[in-house]
């Protein structure tokens, strides 16, 4: 049982042979409380400063990429709500995307706005949950506990259109599992009257206290040519300065059909990233708000999946009824749909960066092999270049700014 | 780096006036939002006295739903288990006996049916995949445990009383056309 | 709701665990005394590896507010916690992790396993994942959900300060204790 | 030396005493329901009615939990440093005048344990001592965190005695007197040292913070960085008399802040209602005790609103902010009663 | 009285022994402490009040803090140096005697000659070495910052790492 | 206070001389015995401290506040040898990763 | 959701063949992306061209991932490159036999290689040459499978509350 396991994570320390006495190796993680999820970084420390730093992750590794090869596709949604786990329904609709695009399925309008409206919930939810953990980890935990009730309040939206408040298996391949609820639009109209003042007061609380503004300006700061090379997309590389959004350059779901602007940062540090995140969630507020304009102008209230009988499952009262119905049903969810052979790339602006699906499918009914590019994983091997040199509070700050969810990072 | 699209504007402004310099009005800003705070009516609900509202279509505890006549609907056709991601669904068939028709709806039921709520993720994909409006989730939690085992439930954890009292109503859970159906007589179910 | 589904439950199933029945476990009034204090202090170390974690920010946020069961002081090191809260996937690699850090707790020291990954694997039945902690620590209460919702988590407390309000104070020099201890290659 | 002086001195020692405990208890209550309340909670209210009991089951829990100490750990050191850190809290309040002049049966009694010349210097001493128990439970607990914290705290608490010498410094020229007793009866009516020493109490205050190790100075054992700072290692009562160390001192640092800047027991227009001595003497005390915990609220209220200092940060602004801060207070000071004794 | 002022002599002499012969820096130190500590004792037996006060907040609170510091910094717990030859050692341990009984000698020559002045009070209290301190020995006293400024130049001079010497 | 002042005469003061005697003779031979430069500073402190005590046994008993005048100058004396003392430890410590005197010998490092 | 951008692919394809005319094994468009398998001894050689260029400047690389083709014995890698300037996606593949999976390492093009090429070799095993820490990342170190090659069964064998024969897997 425990003697299978490898035991010597402690004893893991740096091997430096001329390292001079004064330094010493300081282990932070993996139940470290600032590295909320869960890794190990040994920081090689001068007194407060860290010279060096090593990471170890995969401590919550659960071979996504190896689950996806054995369930077939509708099966993947509740994987990918493991993924990052803050903004799960980011990650179903990126899936599902990935999908249709596979299959060839067209979404109606309706579906894609119903798609940003939650889209963008959820990266409101992520971001509100970084910023506040970043007030958190600078030592104001109130200002985390009146930006969550702002959460629990998007809790209760999920719920009222899927039912689970977290990990969301919200919408299926070709739209969503049933209709948005009369309440959960009320619930959507009263975040959206609601919210700005609670923002507002979070920065109100933050931003522009010379306290806050010293642990975070200048710490962790990342140069925009660093970032692109070690591949940093979404809030952190924009606060860089590169205006770089897959929102905007590649748009998916209809995002071409609004406005909204990229928010920007000078040079990358924490206060930049807090910054960025603070006004995207403004700018989501907004594209909300366009969104449910839209809605409100189309005659259309019913449709929320796409008619596509091969792929989308039939309507519960043809499977009780109809025997032709009955067998898609059963078809579909034993995975025996003819899936087309082929590979395919997509990839959604996540609350992290940019979210890809690598999707390789022989005509089974599971995924040959499927790839997430998840963008924590891919820049926090920037974390050690980052903070080199600064202090430990600082490093602490940088890693709770950058977002690092341990289930993107591990997958 | 040169600027991709022209839709950029850079928000973040690090200068700092004298006034955010000598730390105190912002200081004393932030103390006057928490005080706000201290007098201001309390958002939490008292839980196990107070509860708060679930979705009507909260993905809790399933339930094995007997038709209006008491028969159970399952007819151990196997799509939840096979729907289900955590595998955590375990059932074995029987062939309904003569004399057993007022117990089960179909001629094949379900001997045995497990469900592990220790594995289960409550995705709702069993519901979804029933074709015989057989097992729904319900907006009832399932309670914590001291041992692993008893979170194994059984039948007899699962399927509704036959009391039309204690029966559990998931119509909520069904779409408008679904309950149309279900009121329309002229329709029946596959058989 | 929950409620009814105990009453269904305690008869039959839901058996004290092993390590507090037996005989000399049921206490005294100074035990209770204790007891009653321990429960109401239970200061948790939050073992939160993903999913389950942000629900027990939840849990500590302003709508449901673990404070109110005193439990509220997360203390990060093991040696001042009462009680190790296991939430979200235990992966292999992580395991030896866990098993140290409930070594190093104070006695007396209860386990909850939150949530379908800690308590069971959930559907991460992979070759890295632990199929549940309970092969690795002892645990006393399960949490059902995935993540479960901070009802849950609440429940599960509850449940634990049940067990704790009632423990008695020898049971942690009690032969059964130590054969459980052992069971798990511990001391 | 006179008998029932010596027997009153030894009840009244005790009844301070446990006043400061009871008062300690409670503010680890109060903490928790003022964070509850500024997060929009509610805060303990299982144990006992509105969770009042809370204090004492946290107590009874920790007496009865597990001592740890760790292997590597040096034994003697390792007790002592709690100790020390609780004795030193304790010590302070001899000096602190806690009320006026009470009459039983035709003899005066003073509200104050010791009346002692130099009773801030006494209290400036008492608090450089009080950096021992961090550190040397720090050090004692051999492990890397912990030692980080204690190396904080000492290099904090050096720093910050500095800046509050020197605060008391322009204060004691305002009052011209270093004993307790006498300040607090100079401030009698509404001349409250606050009116006219206002930099030098934010300077006191600021430092008071940072000798306490509240937030926003709360390096030593900030949570998210050093996970427990110098307790890390410590479980059951010690690590109760730390946590308890820190809320004592609270207290005392409250009570000095009242007696040196908001007048001790003084209340004002108390002289034009023509009490008797003995309710005077009462109400000034209960007085002093509302004005110490309006300070202990203030601490609070800082604490659940502000993020902490960085190391460095915290380091320059107590060398490059608060020490010239005082130098100029005590320098105005000094200016301003030179003319004015001169004319 | 003079019973506590034995009790205070005692826990000096010991825990200044200890001082000498405990091998961990760290127990050394805290010795000193207690030393300083019984000294303070001795300085309110005295009537100095004051002086105690001013005492315990340079020796303990500062001086001996800042050794505790050097200690934990530089990470020296280890009783890692060498102990000096026994020879040495021993010839330590005899010089030290001797200088002792020289000293005693030296003291008992003044046993008888001692002059004694009536009591005053309050010379101990800080009104007194106030009046002395700013009217007989201000110049010293000026000197005394400009030797401290110095030395807190030199300090940091020291502290400095190589590259900025 | 003015008990304590009249019990004080009941001490001779000779006891204080042979007090702070002891001391220093302690603090002289822990300078001569040790070889780790942090515990000689600490008996130079000593040796400091059995002087100051002589110092203010004398200036009280001849009610004469120049002597504890003398003390606090010599507490000062003592903070900036200390101060010095320690960063040339520091300094030591840095360059010979060690703090033996017997080190400093070389003159050099 | 990429525009199929027909002309940029021509014009890319173009200045490839007209320097590795060799090393290109197949280029192909599937769905709404360029594909392109370049031999192994040229991949690194081409990935710099790829980033160099002034044209192309595939400067940005999206991900790099592993796969495991059991039918021709083969392990390959494909990496996803992102022209930010020219917002154009090429994926590029190249292959290496299993029993001998040696690729060179593109870390020295893009620093965020580095991970993604340990997790490759946690993943598959292929050895990139030249990388500077490749051990395990995701999994234990003294691990000794692969684990997302076919082979490897995805179970942990110690699970015991589950009956496989009910799933028909």
């Amino acid at each position: 049982m425990a003697n299978e396991l490898h035991t010597d994570y402690w004893e893991r320390d740096f091997v430096r042979t001329e390292e001079p006495k004064e330094y010493n190796t300081l282990n932070v993680g993996p139940t470290h409380p600032a590295t909320h999820g869960v890794f190990q970084n040994i920081m090689l420390m001068d007194g407060e400063f860290i010279v060096e730093t090593e990471q170890t992750i995969g401590y919550i590794h659960r071979a996504f990429e190896k689950i996806a090869e054995r369930r077939p596709f509708y099966q993947i949604t509740p994987l990918t709500d493991r993924l990052n786990y803050c903004s799960a329904p980011l990650n179903n609709m990126g899936w599902h995307m990935t999908v249709e695009k596979l299959l060839g399925i067209e979404t109606p309008k309706r579906v894609d706005y119903l798609r940003i409206v939650i889209m963008e919930f959820a990266r409101i939810a992520d971001h509100l949950i970084c910023n506040s953990v970043i007030g958190v980890d600078s030592g104001a935990l109130t200002g985390f506990t009146y930006l969550f009730q702002s959460r629990e309040f998007i809790y209760e939206i999920y719920e009222e259109i899927c039912g689970s408040r977290l990990t969301t298996n919200m919408g299926r391949i070709g739209g969503f599992e049933r209709n948005f609820s009369a309440k959960a639009w009320d619930k959507i109209r009263y975040f959206l009257k609601t919210y700005p003042a609670k923002l507002a007061e979070f920065e109100n609380l933050l931003a522009r206290n010379r306290i806050f503004m010293d642990r975070t300006i200048n710490v962790g700061s990342f140069a925009a040519d660093r970032a692109l090379a070690y591949g940093f997309t979404g809030p952190n590389l924009r606060a860089c300065g590169v205006d770089y959004d897959v929102r905007v350059m590649n748009p998916y779901c209809s995002y071409d059909e609004f406005d909204f602007f990229i928010p920007l940062g000078q040079n990358g540090d924490t206060y930049d990233r807090f910054m960025v995140r603070q006004e995207e969630m403004r700018q989501s507020l907004y594209i909300i708000e366009q969104a449910i304009a839209k809605l409100d102008k189309m005659d259309d209230k019913q449709t929320y999946y796409a008619s596509d009988p091969r792929f989308v499952l039939p309507p519960k009262e043809k499977v009780y009824n109809n025997m032709e119905a009955l067998i898609w049903h059963f078809k579909i969810v034993m995975g025996e749909t003819d899936i087309p052979a082929g590979e395919v790339y997509h990839c959604v602006e996540a609350a992290n960066g940019e979210l890809g699906f690598y999707l390789v499918s022989d005509g089974g009914r599971t995924p040959s092999r499927l790839h997430f590019r998840r963008p924590c994983f891919i820049y926090y091997q920037a974390y050690p270049e980052m903070v080199k040199g600064t202090m430990l509070s600082d490093a602490i700050l940088t890693m709770s700014s950058m977002n690092v969810i341990a289930g993107e990072l591990d997958a | 780096m040169e600027k991709l699209t022209n839709r950029s504007r850079v928000v973040s402004d690090k200068k700092m006036t004298f006034l955010e310099k000598i730390y105190l009005p912002a200081i004393i800003k932030g103390m006057f939002i928490t005080l706000k705070h201290f007098f201001r009516k309390k958002t939490t609900i008292n839980y196990p006295e107070q509860k708060r509202e679930f979705s009507q279509i909260y993905r809790g505890q399933h339930v094995l739903k007997r038709d209006d006549l008491g028969r159970e609907r399952c007819t151990a056709c196997g799509l939840c288990a096979v729907a289900c991601p955590a595998e955590a669904i375990t059932m074995v068939a029987a062939e309904r006996k003569p004399g057993e028709e007022n117990l089960y709806r179909e001629e094949k039921y379900a001997a045995v049916y497990e469900i592990n709520m220790l594995r289960c993720i409550y995705c709702g994909d069993c519901e979804e995949a029933c074709p015989k409006e057989a097992i729904f989730l319900t907006d009832r939690i399932v309670a914590s445990q001291y041992q692993r085992l008893p979170f194994v439930y059984g039948k007899e954890l699962l399927v509704e009383p036959l009391d039309p009292d204690k029966r559990i109503d998931v119509s909520v859970r069904q779409t408008d056309e679904v309950r149309d159906f279900k009121l329309n007589k002229r329709f029946a179910h596959n058989k | 709701m929950a409620e009814k589904q105990n009453s269904i439950l305690t008869p039959t199933t839901a058996a004290a665990p092993e390590g507090i029945s037996g005989q000399g476990f049921f206490a005294t009034s100074l035990e209770k005394a204790v007891g009653l204090a321990r429960k109401n202090s239970l200061w948790p170390l939050p073992f939160a590896t993903s999913c389950c974690g942000i629900e027990f920010m939840a849990t500590m946020g302003s709508h449901y507010d673990l404070a109110r069961f005193g439990s509220e002081r997360l203390s990060f090191s093991p040696r001042q916690s009462d009680l190790l809260m296991v939430m979200g996937t235990v992966a292999k690699k992580m395991g030896p992790v866990l098993r140290e850090i409930y070594i190093q707790m104070a006695e007396p020291k209860w386990v909850i396993a939150v949530g379908a990954c800690a308590s069971s694997g959930g559907i991460f039945d992979t070759y890295s994942v632990l199929q549940g902690i309970d092969r690795i620590i002892p645990v006393d209460v399960y949490v059902p959900g995935c993540p479960p919702r901070p009802e849950q988590i609440i429940d599960g407390i509850i449940k634990i300060q049940e067990l704790v309000g009632n423990e008695s104070l020898r049971r942690r020099n009690s032969a059964e204790y130590e054969a459980l201890m052992k069971k798990y290659n511990m001391e | 030396m006179d008998w029932t002086i010596l027997i009153y001195k030894t009840i009244f020692l005790f009844i301070i005493l446990l006043v400061t405990l009871l008062v300690a208890m409670y503010s680890t209550y109060g903490e928790r329901k003022v964070a509850a309340f500024m997060q929009d909670r509610r805060g303990p209210n299982r144990a006992g009615p509105f969770g009042l009991l809370q204090p004492l089951a946290d107590g009874v829990k920790m007496f009865m939990k597990e001592e740890i100490i760790p292997l590597s750990a040096n034994r003697v050191l390792f007790i002592l440093g709690p100790s020390i850190a609780m004795t030193t809290a304790l010590l302070t309040g001899v000096v602190i005048p806690w009320g006026g002049i009470i009459t039983i049966g035709g003899r005066e009694f003073s509200l104050q344990i010791a009346d002692l010349n130099i009773g801030i210097l006494y209290v400036f001493a008492m608090v450089s001592i009080g950096v021992y128990g961090i550190m040397i439970g720090g050090w004692a607990s051999n492990n890397k965190y912990a030692l980080y914290g204690a190396i904080r705290a000492a290099s904090q608490m050096i720093s910050y005695e500095l800046a509050m010498g020197m605060s008391i410094v322009a204060l004691v020229i305002t009052t011209g007197s270093l004993s307790l007793h006498e300040i607090v009866a100079q401030q009698h009516g509404m001349n409250w040292n606050i009116f006219y020493q206002p930099l030098g109490f934010l300077i006191f205050l600021t430092c008071a913070f940072a000798e306490t190790n509240r937030a926003p100075f709360d390096l030593p054992e900030c949570e998210t960085e050093l996970v427990g700072g110098y307790h890390t290692e410590y479980s059951s009562m010690k690590l109760g008399f730390y946590l308890f160390a820190e809320y004592i001192n609270m207290f005392i640092s409250s009570a000095v802040i009242a007696t040196l800047y908001f007048g001790g027991y003084n209340m004002p227009f108390i002289d034009q209602l023509g009490l008797p001595q003995n309710v005077v003497t009462l109400l000034g005390t209960m007085f002093f005790f509302l004005k110490i915990f309006g300070m202990i609220f203030l601490f609070m209220w800082i604490r659940w609103t502000l993020p902490r200092f960085r190391y460095d940060q915290l380091m320059n602004l107590g060398w490059k902010g608060l020490i010239p801060l005082a130098i100029f207070n005590i320098l105005a000071t000094g200016i301003y009663y030179y003319f004015t004794e001169l004319s | 009285m003079i019973f506590l002022f034995f009790l205070l002599s005692a826990v000096m002499v010991v825990s200044a022994l200890f001082v000498v012969f405990s091998k961990n820096p760290v127990n050394n130190v805290i010795y000193l402490i207690v030393c300083f500590i019984a000294m303070a004792g001795h300085y309110i037996l005295l009537n100095a009040q004051f002086l105690a006060v001013v005492h315990l907040i340079v020796y303990t609170g500062a001086i001996m803090v800042l050794f505790l510091f050097v200690i934990m910094l530089l990470n020296l717990n280890k009783a890692i140096i060498p102990q000096k030859s026994k020879t040495t050692r021993i010839m330590a341990v005899i010089t030290g005697g001797l200088f002792f009984l020289v000293l005693l000698a030296a003291t008992r020559q003044t046993f008888e000659i001692l002059p004694r002045y009536p009591f005053t009070s309050t010379i101990g209290l800080v009104k007194e070495i106030g009046k002395t301190l700013f009217n007989d020995f201000l110049l010293p006293f000026e000197m005394s910052s400009v030797l401290f400024i110095s030395a807190m130049v030199g300090a940091v001079m020291f502290g400095k790492k190589d590259d900025a010497v | 206070m003015k008990e304590i002042s009249s019990v004080i005469q009941l001490i001779p003061l000779e006891y204080y001389l042979v007090l702070s005697g002891t001391l220093f003779s302690i603090g002289l031979m822990g300078v001569l015995f040790r070889r780790n430069i942090i515990a000689i500073l600490m008996c130079i402190e000593l040796m400091f401290n059995s002087v100051n005590l002589l110092l203010t046994a004398f200036s009280a008993y001849h009610s004469d506040p120049a002597g504890q005048v003398f003390v606090f100058f010599i507490m000062i004396v003592a903070a900036a040898e200390v101060a010095v003392g320690l960063s040339i430890v520091v300094m030591m410590k840095r360059n010979v990763e060690s703090v033996d005197i017997n080190l400093l010998n070389r003159l050099k490092w | 959701m990429f525009k199929i951008n027909a002309e940029r692919n021509k014009f890319v394809v173009k200045i490839l063949s007209d320097n590795f005319s060799e090393a290109i094994v197949q280029q192909e468009v599937i769905l709404d992306m360029l594909c392109i398998t370049v031999t192994k001894e040229a991949i690194n050689p081409f990935l710099l061209f790829l980033r160099d260029n002034n044209e192309l400047k595939y400067d940005f690389l999206t991900t790099l991932c592993g796969m495991h083709y059991p039918e021709i014995d083969q392990l390959g890698v494909v990496y996803h490159l992102h022209s930010l300037t020219n917002n154009h996606y090429i994926r590029v593949k190249t292959a290496t036999e299993l029993s001998n999976p040696v690729l060179p390492t593109a870390t020295n093009i893009w620093p965020s290689a580095n991970w993604m090429e340990r997790e490759t070799f946690d993943f598959f095993g292929i050895q990139f040459q030249g990388h500077p820490n490749l051990v395990r990342i995701l999994n234990v170190d003294d691990m000794t499978a692969f684990p997302l090659r076919k082979d490897f069964p995805l179970e942990d064998q110690t699970r015991e509350d589950k009956d496989d024969s009910m799933f028909g897997r």
